[in-house]
């Protein structure tokens, strides 16, 4: 375990646990989608890129930008709404644009796609053995944009890498109940070189991306990595699905009487009644056996017995990157009333 | 007459219009999750989950309303228009014209629209102007859960394409899914009136009629959604100074009702466009060329949406067509 | 050898000789997107189609809709622009759409597909055992509506037939400098029942269509059916790229001259230069060398001389189709100065 | 000042800009046939033949920009802009907010545009209104090959997302490709100004600046494109009668010269608009509400495209702003 994998998953966790305080206290608006539980991924692949490398993002783009190197004040003054924010308060953390590090990202889903696909030919024509990666979503494979980005990154042979964090949910849709075919074998189909990890093995994931990004530096046709990963935590901070398949008596009482409701009014047949009354109860429970069974597979945690061999190392990482996120945190907070302590 | 969510009138009005004819059908991401009554209820042969694929699934649902379905198609956004403009602008609209009236296309995109939950300018776009533009498309825009039932209800009777926007900032469902996500540490400044409503079940309300909010004759506040519920509040405020404003409610903006807003504005002589789109090229020019080709001369202003919607909450709150700026436009009208 | 589906190879080459020949006559205005060599695709996939099943194509639509039996003279009243003609002469030819025979076209590359999903779903839920077929380019194959459908229609399990004519060429961009992967490896990666056929042989494709249409009427998963074809009259009629590539000292002159002159011009710099009038030239003699090649395979011909057997029968459809072609345009021309012999 | 035509003044600006700064690269189907002397100077690696993907090349502009690059997308025609107008939209309009002024967006697309050769209601429409709503964007509509030139070499030095509008009926080329199709059978009512002209090498257009192409005291005619030459042919008539129209060449539609009209109209006290554009929600209305915004008072006529344009050539030409509607308008204007 190179600890320094081990760092940036940490530095990436930490700060979207800082986030979600943020969040919760009702500093950060909006939305708020974190990569909880995808920080081997970002660890995995961000760590090979190098100056001049784009790296294009979707909404849940903290831990790659992290990982990056982005200066983490002045991503929390931004979702904080700050006018030296990243993007002057005006963006929020689906938008979050650094060109120092030729990274953004996007809410549009699909997006990263072509954007990365842009980045990865600037970098072909201006800066040789550069290279980009974008970062999508399975879900996302199956909007126009990023499945024209399959052909196109082959049709102009684009050093770029695509890694899909395959979590299998798109929000409340299971992937396989909207998808045909995997994600890797469209690539494929495509002419994509393409390979496959498990996202919370951080070292699988570092190795696999090397090989693609090695290629790519090379020259090579572009590469598709699709990395298995859990949604530990929902969608999104407050996932109303996750709460109700975690607290079915409590937070999924509305819903349920609603559908109880619908399904006993006149109208509409019996068994597609009972059928529609299956499908939620069958989304609750996968929803809630995915969210138990993947919380068995956090990759920090993995990632952390990992670095059992080297308890000294270990706790010295963990003291720097706690005290790096509270003095970040601290800086962002200065001019908040309640600040770190709230 | 039952009170319901905004959001609620419309799932209401779809749920009626289902049980009354088979040949509706729902489609959408999330649908199962989001609309969970309705497929508890009709099943998931009319209610279609759909994959990110806008472009796909809208143009899907013209086709089905050629085969004889009347598609209820539900965008998570109507920022996400542009991966699907296409089936809009180039085949539902135009499908009556190039069949020589052989066939209309029913169809009906839900659209949720608008900000004022702090989610960013790719989030809180309203755009109506940009579909309101198109030849053969119908446009609506109620802003209570009684209008958001009756157009519901009239546009899935309706023939042709309609686009119905549902605004986040009323649609108690949509704020809490985006915007609270069951935290207490947030607040939105909810217009009571257009979140929560009483709705008759069965009613209608026609293409094409404005409904006047509130009578004045010193000023007429044209808005559609939030914008009413603004304008009706500053509208409260000027009355404490003398200044009695008409608050028309456009409901429609294609066909638009021409005929209340050139009434109005004939005895008022002003017009005050408050619009939570972009100000130009749209609703708000849209009215001055009305007015001006009616022949009235009005004094005319309009507060809109300069730029892209900022993220910060107060800078979003400054940005969109909010009360202290219909105010301050309406007393440079009337000075 | 059917005869009827020589007769209705014959009908359609007959139809569009005639709409070229009022075309070059200017009573037709706009572009003029002919099907020319892909009768055999036509009539070797609509003559399977049943009442109640929906076809949705592209903007080379009059093969299938003549095969279908949409009424000739409607059709070529609206290419005149005439009230009574389909669209009441407010459409025009790449928006022929019949409410009779469930049939619609479009000029946006790549709307056939989902208008063919939708076309589908209705089917499935109204008319049990109907379907319906999408006719597609190659190049709108990189459109991503069309990429979309590919897997929306997987998902939905929608009785869909897509009928992808491959001629190699959008325009006059030679699909493989374009394209990654085949047509038909797409199709199968969104998990896709796919055929291949020479598209020019008519008895190939009926026997594949009816397999494939057989198969969704039981309710099996969309069918993709790649026909190869051969492009022999350029994109539209009046094809400049044609014209250049058949008479390159004539109608090239003036592209090749342009090219000359920025070529020579300075700036640039010599080897890219050099590379790209390489390259205007390959595509010149690329163009040259498929309409010659494909000149040799027109499938007209080839259905011609398998009829070659039955002489009569075959003289008798050819008089029987030279006598409705001629009196439809007689009836179609009933009000144009000049009419039918002009 | 060599003569040529409209659509390769706009090919030469694009050259001599690509001769001078290596980080432009054009990008769009079909280009290494339609653009082949740009591929013939300056290779391959610059003229970038794409699929048939323009969600995904138009996004890839706008990534490209953001590495460094200077793209210049070319559309088949504006119609097709729905299956990409998310790049639009989204991405690149937004991209300087979004950023924080770190990134502009410098993409050119050029979109060809509009009717009059008989293409049907999916192949002639103009869509600038739609585009010229959106915060970020700049749109400019050249009418003459001066223009032309001119307004594409700023948009090739400006930093930001610009939309070209070249006017196939003024473009020689595309009227030869898509409506002539080397027949002597056809013809088209080209302004002949608008078709050839001067053009001078090296010479830039400002961004919102509009061009006063004829003077006047009576009638503010305000236009764009095609509609600037219909204009003068009107004016020129409506002379004849006594009435000395004002035409104004808006040239930029975002940013918009305001001042121009304003000081127009405020001369003639009538403001008339003809645009190839849908009517409703676009430039029309955006030009009465400048008008009433600077306090002016105008009688007010526009003459647009009222709904999908008809694919027979006498309907097209009869939906079109033409001359005689023009003149129409322009007499119950000055009644
Ligand atoms: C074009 C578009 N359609 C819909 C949405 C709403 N939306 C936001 S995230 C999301 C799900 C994305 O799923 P996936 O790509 O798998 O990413 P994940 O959230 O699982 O990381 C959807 C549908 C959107 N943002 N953009
Ligand atoms: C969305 C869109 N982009 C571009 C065009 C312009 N266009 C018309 S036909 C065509 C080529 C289509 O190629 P293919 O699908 O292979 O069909 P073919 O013409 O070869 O039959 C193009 C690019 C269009 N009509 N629509
Ligand atoms: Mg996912
Ligand atoms: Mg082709």
């Amino acid at each position: 375990m190179h600890p320094d994998l081990y760092r940036q998953m940490l530095r990436a966790r930490a700060y979207e646990v800082a986030v979600a305080d943020l969040w919760r206290r009702g500093l950060i608006s909006g939305e708020m989608h974190l990569g909880t539980g995808e920080e081997a991924v970002a660890a995995g692949v961000v760590t090979h890129l190098r100056d001049g490398d784009g790296l294009a993002l979707a909404h849940r783009c903290s831990p790659p930008l992290v990982v990056r190197g982005v200066p983490l004040v002045r991503m929390l003054r931004e979702l904080l709404g700050k006018p030296d924010g990243l993007g002057h308060g005006r963006a929020g953390h689906m938008h979050l644009f650094s060109r120092e590090h030729l990274a953004g990202s996007s809410g549009v889903v699909g997006a990263s796609l072509p954007m990365g696909a842009g980045l990865a030919l600037a970098a072909s024509r201006l800066r040789p053995r550069r290279i980009a990666v974008a970062f999508t979503g399975d879900g996302a494979l199956n909007q126009g944009m990023a499945l024209e980005t399959l052909n196109l990154a082959v049709a102009w042979n684009l050093p770029l890498l695509v890694v899909c964090i395959d979590n299998r949910w798109a929000i409340a849709t299971r992937s396989a109940d909207v998808s045909g075919g995997e994600p890797g074998e469209r690539a494929a189909a495509f002419g994509w070189q393409t390979a496959r990890v498990d996202g919370r093995d951080v070292l699988a994931v570092h190795a696999a991306a090397q090989t693609l990004i090695g290629r790519l530096r090379k020259g090579r046709k572009p590469a598709f990595l699709l990395a298995t990963c859990p949604r530990l935590d929902g969608h999104f901070l407050g996932d109303p699905m996750l709460r109700m398949a975690r607290q079915p008596l409590t937070d999924g009482r509305e819903l349920l009487g609603e559908v109880a409701g619908a399904a006993t009014r006149k109208g509409g047949d019996l068994l597609r009644r009972v059928g529609g009354v299956l499908r939620m109860t069958r989304l609750l429970v996968q929803a809630r056996a995915g969210a138990e069974r993947d919380g068995r597979g956090d990759p920090l945690q993995q990632a952390r017995d990992a670095m059992a061999r080297d308890p000294e190392v270990r706790d010295r990482i963990e003291h720097e990157v706690h005290d790096e996120i509270a003095s970040a945190l601290e800086a962002a907070l200065i001019d908040t009333p309640g600040g770190v302590d709230a | 007459m039952p009170e319901c969510t905004f959001g609620r009138a419309i799932d209401l009005a779809i749920e009626h219009a289902m049980a009354r004819d088979a040949t509706i059908v729902l489609i959408g991401e999330d649908v199962p999750m989001l609309r969970a009554p309705l497929v508890a209820r009709f099943g998931t042969g009319r209610v279609l989950a759909a994959p990110i694929s806008e472009a796909a699934f809208l143009g899907a649902a013209a086709g089905a309303a050629m085969g004889g379905l009347r598609p209820v198609v539900e965008l998570y956004m109507v920022d996400f228009i542009g991966v699907g403009l296409d089936a809009v602008l180039n085949h539902m609209a135009k499908l009556d014209t190039f069949s020589g009236g052989g066939w209309r296309c029913p169809v009906l995109i839900r659209a949720p629209s608008g900000g004022g939950y702090g989610d960013g300018g790719q989030h809180g776009q309203s755009l109506w102007g940009m579909l309101a533009a198109i030849p053969g498309l119908t446009v609506v825009v109620p802003s209570t859960p009684a209008d958001a039932y009756g157009l519901t209800a009239t546009a899935l009777g309706h023939d042709g394409p309609v686009v119905l926007f549902e605004s986040k900032l009323l649609s108690a469902e949509w704020l809490e899914f985006l915007g609270r996500g069951a935290r207490d540490s947030v607040t939105f400044d909810v217009p009571p009136a257009g979140a929560r409503g009483a709705v008759e079940p069965g009613a209608t309300v026609p293409l094409g009629q404005a409904a006047v909010r509130r009578q004045g004759g010193d000023l007429t506040i044209a808005a559609v959604a939030v914008g009413v519920h603004r304008a009706l509040e500053a509208a409260d405020r000027l009355a404490a100074k003398g200044i009695e404003c008409e608050v028309i409610d456009l409901r429609s903006l294609r066909p638009l009702d021409r005929r209340t807003v050139v009434e109005s504005v004939r005895r008022t002589s002003r017009l005050l466009v408050a619009d939570e789109d972009y100000v130009a090229y749209g609703l708000a020019g849209e009215l001055a060329a009305v007015a001006l080709e009616a022949g009235l001369t009005p004094r005319y202003a309009r507060v809109c949406l300069e730029d892209t919607l900022p993220y910060a909450r107060h800078l979003e709150a400054a940005a969109l067509p909010n009360v202290e700026r219909i105010i301050a436009a309406a007393l440079r009208l009337t000075d």
